[in-house]
């Protein structure tokens, strides 16, 4: 293999990588509020993708507009979400969430498909995006470039957010206690909807971006990208939001690179995420930059 | 007044007298489509039963059922097709010797299916038991989805995504009931033995537990490795029901299925369980009505297909929101209650 | 009784719904062009596998004993046709699938029939084409691993590649659901090939070819049936263009009469090209209905023995003609994408 | 020398926390020891070194002259030390007996296959396990709650429901983490009886920890203060008392009389 | 200031509060002292909306408070210092002392500060570290300046005195007087009555969900039932 396809490919990696930090961050987000594992946060880039296909095709409102449109649409949906499936659970058992979480995953993907069809849309992707250019040698297409940008900006948005801001605060400690988090005077309920809101319009920038790179949009659009978003999430420790991002760029790169390096590997890829994720709990249960769990006698 | 103790005895045997003579007109009389949906019941039993010894008893959330039904499933279809039949079906690449030439009875394949799977959870176990909560929980998910690619890929051994088809439909009402009702039995038995009780003191608070000198790996270990015995037989039942297997039937959807039979039943309920288990592999096919069009005389709905799924979700999402821990709770279906409720009804 | 009911069972959810939704679609064409048979009306009943096994061999129990249907039509792909197939084998109900390939799936059964051609015939006139028309020495070949259907072309693929002296340079492996090929196309570019063999279904093909392009990867694409829809150039746009298919039908070469209708009334009320999946469905309800008529009776032997001695039926494919084995003999067309079109190539016959 | 149960210049470090610091005690059979100091001083992480919860540093527990340090929990209870915690951890769900129940496990004999398939003799083993949990509630003033969920219970009986299940793994050394937390005074009393009495009842040995200074000496023979993880002090209550470190860092000045 | 009437509470079924009455007048301390399981907790829970009662009323400054959400309780000028500390263990002092003030206006959030860091100058020593390695006594002392920090016209406090050594104890009700001398009125819960009716101006004896005694806290102190039951005498 030559230099430049090992770039070539350590580019994909990495693009793909931001694509998972972006809805791994989500993921995190709500699990850190709620201990939920969120298993409707992947259909939130369905949702989202064939929002924004409606967005530019039947209202054809153009990208600059519809995109960041549909990122706020999609926090919207995400409050509804939580309103819907999630709020009166609030005093229930986790594992009674986790049901409701799933059962809303299927709601979701299931009305797709009765409203939409399982047949795929195609993505209206942008031109800009699709061009492709010549650095050193390598083909990069614009959207390549764009998408680890955008992670990190969005990252370090929200960084700001969540440690700077009087909500943030409110949101990290609301992580650990609900009453306590009442008893401060904060109205928990707004916190949990302004988690839903980032977290889900962070969805809708992966989903979108997604479909802008692999311009298909289908009901199940969502499942192996959430599933691996997911993962990211707990490789970095979840609950962490810069462990999402680490653990989605590592991700991303690692099963890039196995195809790249051993091709005969191809069809372990999938496994490949899982493997890495075992390992690495197995030195490090609660993930790599996880709290460890304090189990106070 | 008979002892109460004997009393449940005699009434077990009542009960499952009662189910075999149903199975029995069932059998004979029953449409294969009755048969079926029976069929499916007792193996969601099996299923759902030994699941919740791990989820429900012991505490832990563990996604990865799939794994031990896949590895049944295979170990069992294997070892009962016939070395013909298996050669036909390998087309990609031949089938590797041991298993190329051996079959065995469906009762040993069975049996062969429990083991192989106990022996997988076995080697899996550390990995699995190293890490707690959540964690744990996206371990098994992994090792679910591991043990489905390696299914995809080790194609000597699995046919690959082409699966193996053709089986001879061994599973009749009474393998898959005899099934579900032993293993019903015996991890009822477990659960109210000493042994129970320390799996749910571990679940309870593990740290007291290990004060009260209970050793949590090793308890954990055996209800792991116990519900993947039963998990690995129903999934040889299931093979040798659909009469064709390949590693899509696997995926972590069964396992949501699963969660969600041994959630709505009732976390650490075996009635449950059963209950829940048998409503699912009914219900499925109950809801049915919804997508096929209705006549109301004057004007016709057509049938909207997805609409069963979207129905599903919503009610299953309504029945968590007002039966928060599940139809059952903690408790259990019991003679004793059952007499306690005969008696009020009776005296007012 | 005034109506003969048709069971149709299909992956209306779950992972395979498109395929489906595009033979329902289909099907229910077929039905408007054709709605009797026996001089009664046809009642199609159709019951939803959610792309599952389990609830595929429910469905057939359910439409023999609860439907009591004289005809089953389904299902899309070949394992869930398989834990369908013996239900209605056992009730001795003869079923079309119209889109199962794999060769088990008639094999070994009087009642199991198919209204497309099985995969070995089709990797094989793949191969034969790259060889002879494209001139290839040299092929990559892409699998999606999770799909029998790919694998099975594959194979039956590089057997007959080699055999006519080809060498295939490189194999490698995507899955259903997998967006990203970026890593396998990079090691395909470093081997070199004269074409890229890649019989998957339209999504993966459609991604696969726009990201090949985009690393600039520019040698023929061949792939199968099961790429031809229109969302492949939907989706794939102008990657797409110059991409092979062994396919049933080509719009163009339809030389039916049925064929011509179908198109018509298809692209009336869906709007868009009809694809192979459709067409493939109004055959096998076709077929199905053809052998009803001639038996001229709804008994499952009768109907078995007249769709057996079907020769030359002038389906929406193509002239179809069955065998005792269950599998038709038809012609197989090449099309190719053209300015974002499928145009016709040539036609190879059995 | 001693070789009852032995404490060798136990160290615990979290990171570059140094909780615990040379911590060394020797304890006769049947004594009753007490352990106290301020908050975050060490007290309870010594106990969760002699109980296998946390590895020590450096040091060496010694129990009937065998070296235990390091030894896993469930292993050091079955050798005869039992604890109670700081926070209640009672098995909430369970019943009041099966809470006791479970202290018996580690001396079962069937093995799993047995309790399975419902061997006659499990079931014997069973009924004695249940008839002597019966009897420690009994004992213990709890034998009229046996089927209440543990849970449910108020504060006080939970207290005593831990004291219970300790007594029920047949420790010989009992270790009680601050057993009169959030009991008020009258409670307490009765408390100080209950541990006298369980002491010679089951001829124990005991090492406690507590804050409520007027429970710890009025019961304990010999006390041991840590501050930082470090020992100021030891001896008998009227030594302690008297300590000035003791009286800068914990006690304070006599105040309310 | 506060007054209770007739509370109702129940947790599935078990009737923890039957009927309570009670009254805190503005800018006195008054305890509520009781076994294990009277129903101390329970009754702030209540009034800081924790729980709703089925039955009863809670006024505060004449309004009602049963039927709002406990933000808005507490944004009347209520503050909390809750049973067992419940600092944000991953958060810093300061951003504990942040939260607590969150309906304060910015601009008085230094004074604020400065107010707390004189009451309890460890806090200042550690306002960067982590709260959850605070010691015991730490913690409650940042529990207490938490409540504080939203100026609250009424604090109520939930054993504060629990777990803690002797020395910390001292300090602890040395503090509640403190700030009641400096005008904040406050509703104190404590199994410590000893020390409890020493600081209260009134005091009421909660058993099993019911008031039983009332009276001011020297009354309470020289009292034969109260002396026998809470103080451990006789
Ligand atoms: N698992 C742990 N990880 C890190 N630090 C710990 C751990 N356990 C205890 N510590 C720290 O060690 C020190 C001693 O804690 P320990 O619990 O032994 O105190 P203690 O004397 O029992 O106090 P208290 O009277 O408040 O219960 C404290 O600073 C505590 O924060
Ligand atoms: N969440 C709950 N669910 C069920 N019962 C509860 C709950 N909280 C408290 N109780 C019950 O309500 C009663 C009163 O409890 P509460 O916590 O108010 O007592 P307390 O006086 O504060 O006791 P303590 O001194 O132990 O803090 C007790 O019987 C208790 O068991
Ligand atoms: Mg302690
Ligand atoms: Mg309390």
């Amino acid at each position: 293999m030559t230099i430049n396809i090992f770039l070539q490919q350590v580019i994909n990696g990495i693009s793909l990588g931001s694509l998972y930090a972006l809805v791994a961050i989500g993921y995190t987000m709500v699990y850190g509020i709620l201990r939920l594992i969120n298993f409707a946060h992947g259909d939130l880039l369905m949702v989202a993708a064939y929002t924004a296909i409606y967005a530019v095709t039947l209202f054809s409102l153009p990208w600059q507009v519809s995109f960041p449109l549909v990122m706020v649409l999609t926090g919207l949906f995400g409050i509804l979400l939580d309103r819907v499936a999630y709020k009166p659970l609030r005093e229930a058992p986790r594992i009674s969430l986790l049901i409701s979480a799933i059962g809303a995953s299927f709601l979701l993907e299931n009305l797709a498909i009765v409203l939409i069809g399982g047949v795929p849309k195609s993505f209206p992707r942008p031109d800009v995006f699709a061009k492709v250019i010549d650095l050193w040698g390598l083909r990069v297409q614009v959207l390549t470039v764009y998408m680890p940008l955008l992670t990190m900006a969005l990252l370090l948005g929200l960084l700001y957010i969540v440690h700077r801001t009087k909500v943030g605060k409110a949101m990290r400690a609301a992580s650990k206690d609900f009453e306590t988090t009442r008893l401060m005077g904060i109205n928990l309920d707004r916190i949990i909807a302004v988690t839903f809101f980032l977290g889900s319009s962070l969805a809708a920038a992966g989903g979108m971006m997604w479909a802008m790179k692999y311009p298909q949009v289908n009901p199940f659009m969502g499942v192996i990208p959430g599933l691996k978003a997911f993962i990211a999430a707990v490789l970095g420790g979840i609950g962490n939001i810069v462990g999402a991002v680490v653990g989605g760029f590592i991700l991303g790169l690692g099963e890039i690179l196995i195809v790249a390096l051993f091709p005969q590997m191809a069809q372990y890829r999938d496994a490949f995420a899982f493997t890495v994720l075992i390992l690495v709990l197995l030195f490090r249960p609660t993930g790599i930059m996880g709290e460890p769990i304090t189990d106070k006698t | 007044m008979m002892n109460t103790s004997r009393r449940n005895k005699i009434c077990n045997l009542l009960l499952l007298v009662v189910l075999g003579l149903i199975l029995y007109i069932f059998e004979k009389y029953g449409s294969e489509y009755q048969i079926r949906i029976l069929n499916n019941m007792a193996i969601f039993i099996t299923l759902a039963v030994s699941y919740n010894l791990v989820n429900g008893f012991c505490g832990l959330l563990h996604l990865g059922p799939n794994a031990f039904i896949t590895i049944g499933a295979y170990t069992s279809a294997l070892l009962t097709m016939s070395p013909a039949e298996k050669q036909m079906s390998f087309i990609i690449e031949p089938l590797i010797w041991p298993l190329s030439v051996v079959q065995v009875p469906f009762a040993v394949s069975l049996i062969a299916a429990g083991i192989t799977a106990t022996v997988f959870a076995f080697v899996i176990s550390f990995p699995v038991f190293r890490v707690r909560g959540d964690y744990l929980a996206i371990v098994t998910l992994g090792f679910g989805e591991v043990v489905r690619v390696l299914c995809n890929a080790m194609q000597s051994v699995t046919n690959g995504p082409l699966g193996l088809k053709g089986l001879t439909p061994y599973t009749t009402l009474w393998w898959s009931w005899g099934v579900a009702v032993i293993t019903v039995v015996v991890i009822t038995k477990l659960v109210h033995s000493s042994y129970g009780r320390a799996i749910k003191a571990i679940r309870e608070d593990e740290t007291a537990a290990k004060a009260m000198g209970v050793d949590p790996f090793k308890h954990l270990l055996l209800a792991f490795l116990i519900s993947s015995f039963f998990s690995g037989v129903a999934g040889g039942l299931l093979a040798h029901l659909i009469t064709t297997i390949s590693p899509t039937l696997f995926t972590f959807f069964l396992t949501f299925n699963l969660l969600i039979i041994i959630v709505v039943g009732g976390l650490g309920s075996i009635s449950g369980s059963i209950i829940a288990a048998m409503l699912f592999a009914w219900g499925g096919e109950a809801l049915r009505v919804v997508e096929s069009p209705m006549n109301f005389g004057f004007f016709t709905i057509p049938g909207i297909p997805g609409m069963r799924m979207v129905l599903f979700s919503i009610i299953l999402m309504v029945v968590i929101v007002f039966a928060r821990r599940g139809i059952m709770g903690r408790s259990e279906l019991s003679w004793d209650r059952f007499f306690a409720v005969l008696r009020l009804q009776t005296k007012s | 009784k005034d109506t003969i009911k048709i069971g149709v069972y299909l992956p209306m959810t779950g992972a395979v719904a498109a395929y489906g939704q595009m033979e329902w679609d289909g099907i229910q064409i077929a039905n408007e062009i054709k709605p009797t048979v026996l001089g009664k009306k046809i009642e199609l009943v159709l019951v939803d596998t959610k792309s599952d096994k389990i609830e595929a061999a429910n469905a057939v129990s359910r439409l023999v004993e609860k439907e009591k249907v004289v005809g089953i039509l389904g299902e899309a792909i070949s394992g869930n046709t398989m834990a369908g197939n013996p239900i209605s084998e056992a009730a001795k109900i003869v079923s079309v699938s119209p889109t199962a390939t794999n060769p088990l799936v008639t094999q070994g059964k009087r009642y199991a029939f198919r209204a497309c051609f099985i995969d070995p015939f089709q990797g094989e006139v793949a191969a034969r084409f790259a060889v002879n028309e494209l001139k290839a020495k040299t092929a990559a070949v892409i699998i999606d691993i999770a799909q029998d259907y790919c694998v099975g072309l594959a194979n039956f693929f590089v057997k007959e590649f080699v055999k006519l002296g080809g060498k295939v340079v490189s194999t490698t492996y995507i899955q259903t659901g997998d967006q990203d090929f970026s890593a396998q196309l990079s090691s395909v570019q470093a081997t070199n090939p004269d074409i890229i063999y890649a019989p998957n279904y339209y999504t993966e093909d459609a991604l696969m070819a726009k990201q090949a392009r985009d690393l600039g990867i520019n040698v023929p694409i061949l792939t199968g049936d099961g790429a031809q829809a229109d969302e492949l150039i939907k989706i794939g746009g102008e990657a797409v263009e110059e991409m092979y298919f062994t396919a049933h039908f080509n719009k163009e070469a339809a030389s039916t009469e049925l064929a011509k209708e179908y198109i018509k009334r298809f692209e009336a009320k869906k709007g868009k090209e009809a694809d192979a999946f459709g067409a493939l469905g109004a055959d096998a309800y076709f077929l199905l209905v053809e052998a009803i008529e001639k038996a001229g009776s709804t008994d499952g032997d009768k109907i078995r023995e007249a769709m057996v001695a079907i020769k030359n039926f002038p389906a929406v494919s193509g002239l179809i003609s069955m065998q005792e084995d269950g599998n038709p003999i038809k012609s197989m067309v090449i099309n190719k994408v053209k300015d974002g079109k499928f145009v016709y190539v040539t036609t190879v016959n059995p | 020398m001693n070789d009852f149960f032995r404490l060798d210049n136990l160290v615990m470090q979290f990171g570059g926390l140094t909780a615990v610091k040379d911590f060394s005690i020797v304890i006769e059979p049947g004594e009753l020891v007490g352990l106290i100091g301020p908050n975050g001083a060490g007290k309870t992480t010594v106990f969760n070194m002699i109980t296998g919860f946390l590895t020590p540093t450096a040091g060496r527990v010694l129990w009937n002259g065998k070296d235990i340090t390091g030894a896993p929990p469930h292993v050091v209870t079955a050798q005869g030390i039992a604890r109670t915690f700081q926070n209640i951890r009672l098995f909430a769900d369970m019943s009041v007996l099966e809470n006791v129940m479970v202290s018996f496990h580690h001396t079962l004999q069937s093995r799993f296959w047995k309790a399975m398939l419902g061997f006659p003799s499990h079931r014997k083993e069973e009924a004695r396990i249940e008839k002597e949990a019966r009897g420690f509630l009994e004992e213990l003033h709890l034998g009229h709650l046996a089927d209440e969920k543990a849970g449910a219970l108020p504060y006080g009986q939970q207290r005593r429901l831990e004291i219970a299940r300790a007594l029920a793994t047949r420790p010989k050394l009992l270790l009680l983490d601050e057993p009169a937390a959030g009991m008020n005074p009258q409670e307490t009393m009765e408390l100080a009886q209950l541990v006298r009495d369980i002491r010679s009842r089951y001829r124990l040995t005991i090492f406690l920890i507590e804050h409520d200074m007027k429970f710890v000496m009025g019961l304990c023979e010999r006390i041991k203060v840590l501050d930082y993880g470090i020992t100021i002090a030891e001896g008998t209550p009227a030594e302690i008392q008297r300590h000035p470190d003791v009286i800068k860092a914990y006690l304070g000045e006599p105040k309310h009389a | 200031m506060l007054e209770v009437k007739d509370l109702h509470v129940y947790y599935n079924g078990i009737h923890a509060l039957k009927g309570i009455h009670l009254k805190v007048p503005q800018g006195k301390i008054v305890t509520l002292i009781g076994a294990n399981g009277a129903g101390k907790t329970t009754t702030l829970r209540a009034i800081s909306g924790l729980v709703r009662p089925k039955q009863g009323s809670i006024t505060f400054v004449d309004r009602e408070l049963t039927r709002l959400p406990t933000y808005k309780i507490i944004r009347l000028g209520i503050g909390v210092a809750p049973e067992g500390r419940k600092v944000f263990p991953n958060l810093t002092v300061l951003e504990n002392l942040e939260l607590g003030a969150y309906n304060r206006p910015a601009r008085e959030f230094r004074k604020d500060l400065e107010w707390i860091f004189t009451l309890f100058p460890r806090l200042q020593e550690r306002s960067k570290q982590l709260a959850g390695t605070l010691s015991g006594g730490e913690q409650q002392m940042l529990a207490l300046g938490r409540a504080l920090m939203s100026r609250p016209s009424l604090v109520l406090l939930d054993e504060p005195s629990l777990g803690l050594a002797p020395l910390v104890v001292e300090e602890v009700f040395q503090t509640i007087q403190t700030i009641n001398g400096q005008g904040a009125t406050v509703l104190l819960v404590e199994q410590n009555a000893m020390a409890a009716l020493h600081v209260a101006h009134y005091a009421y004896v909660l058993e099993t969900g019911r008031i039983t005694l009332e009276g001011t806290g020297q009354d309470l102190l020289a009292d034969e039932r109260v002396r026998k039951a809470y103080l451990g005498e006789g």
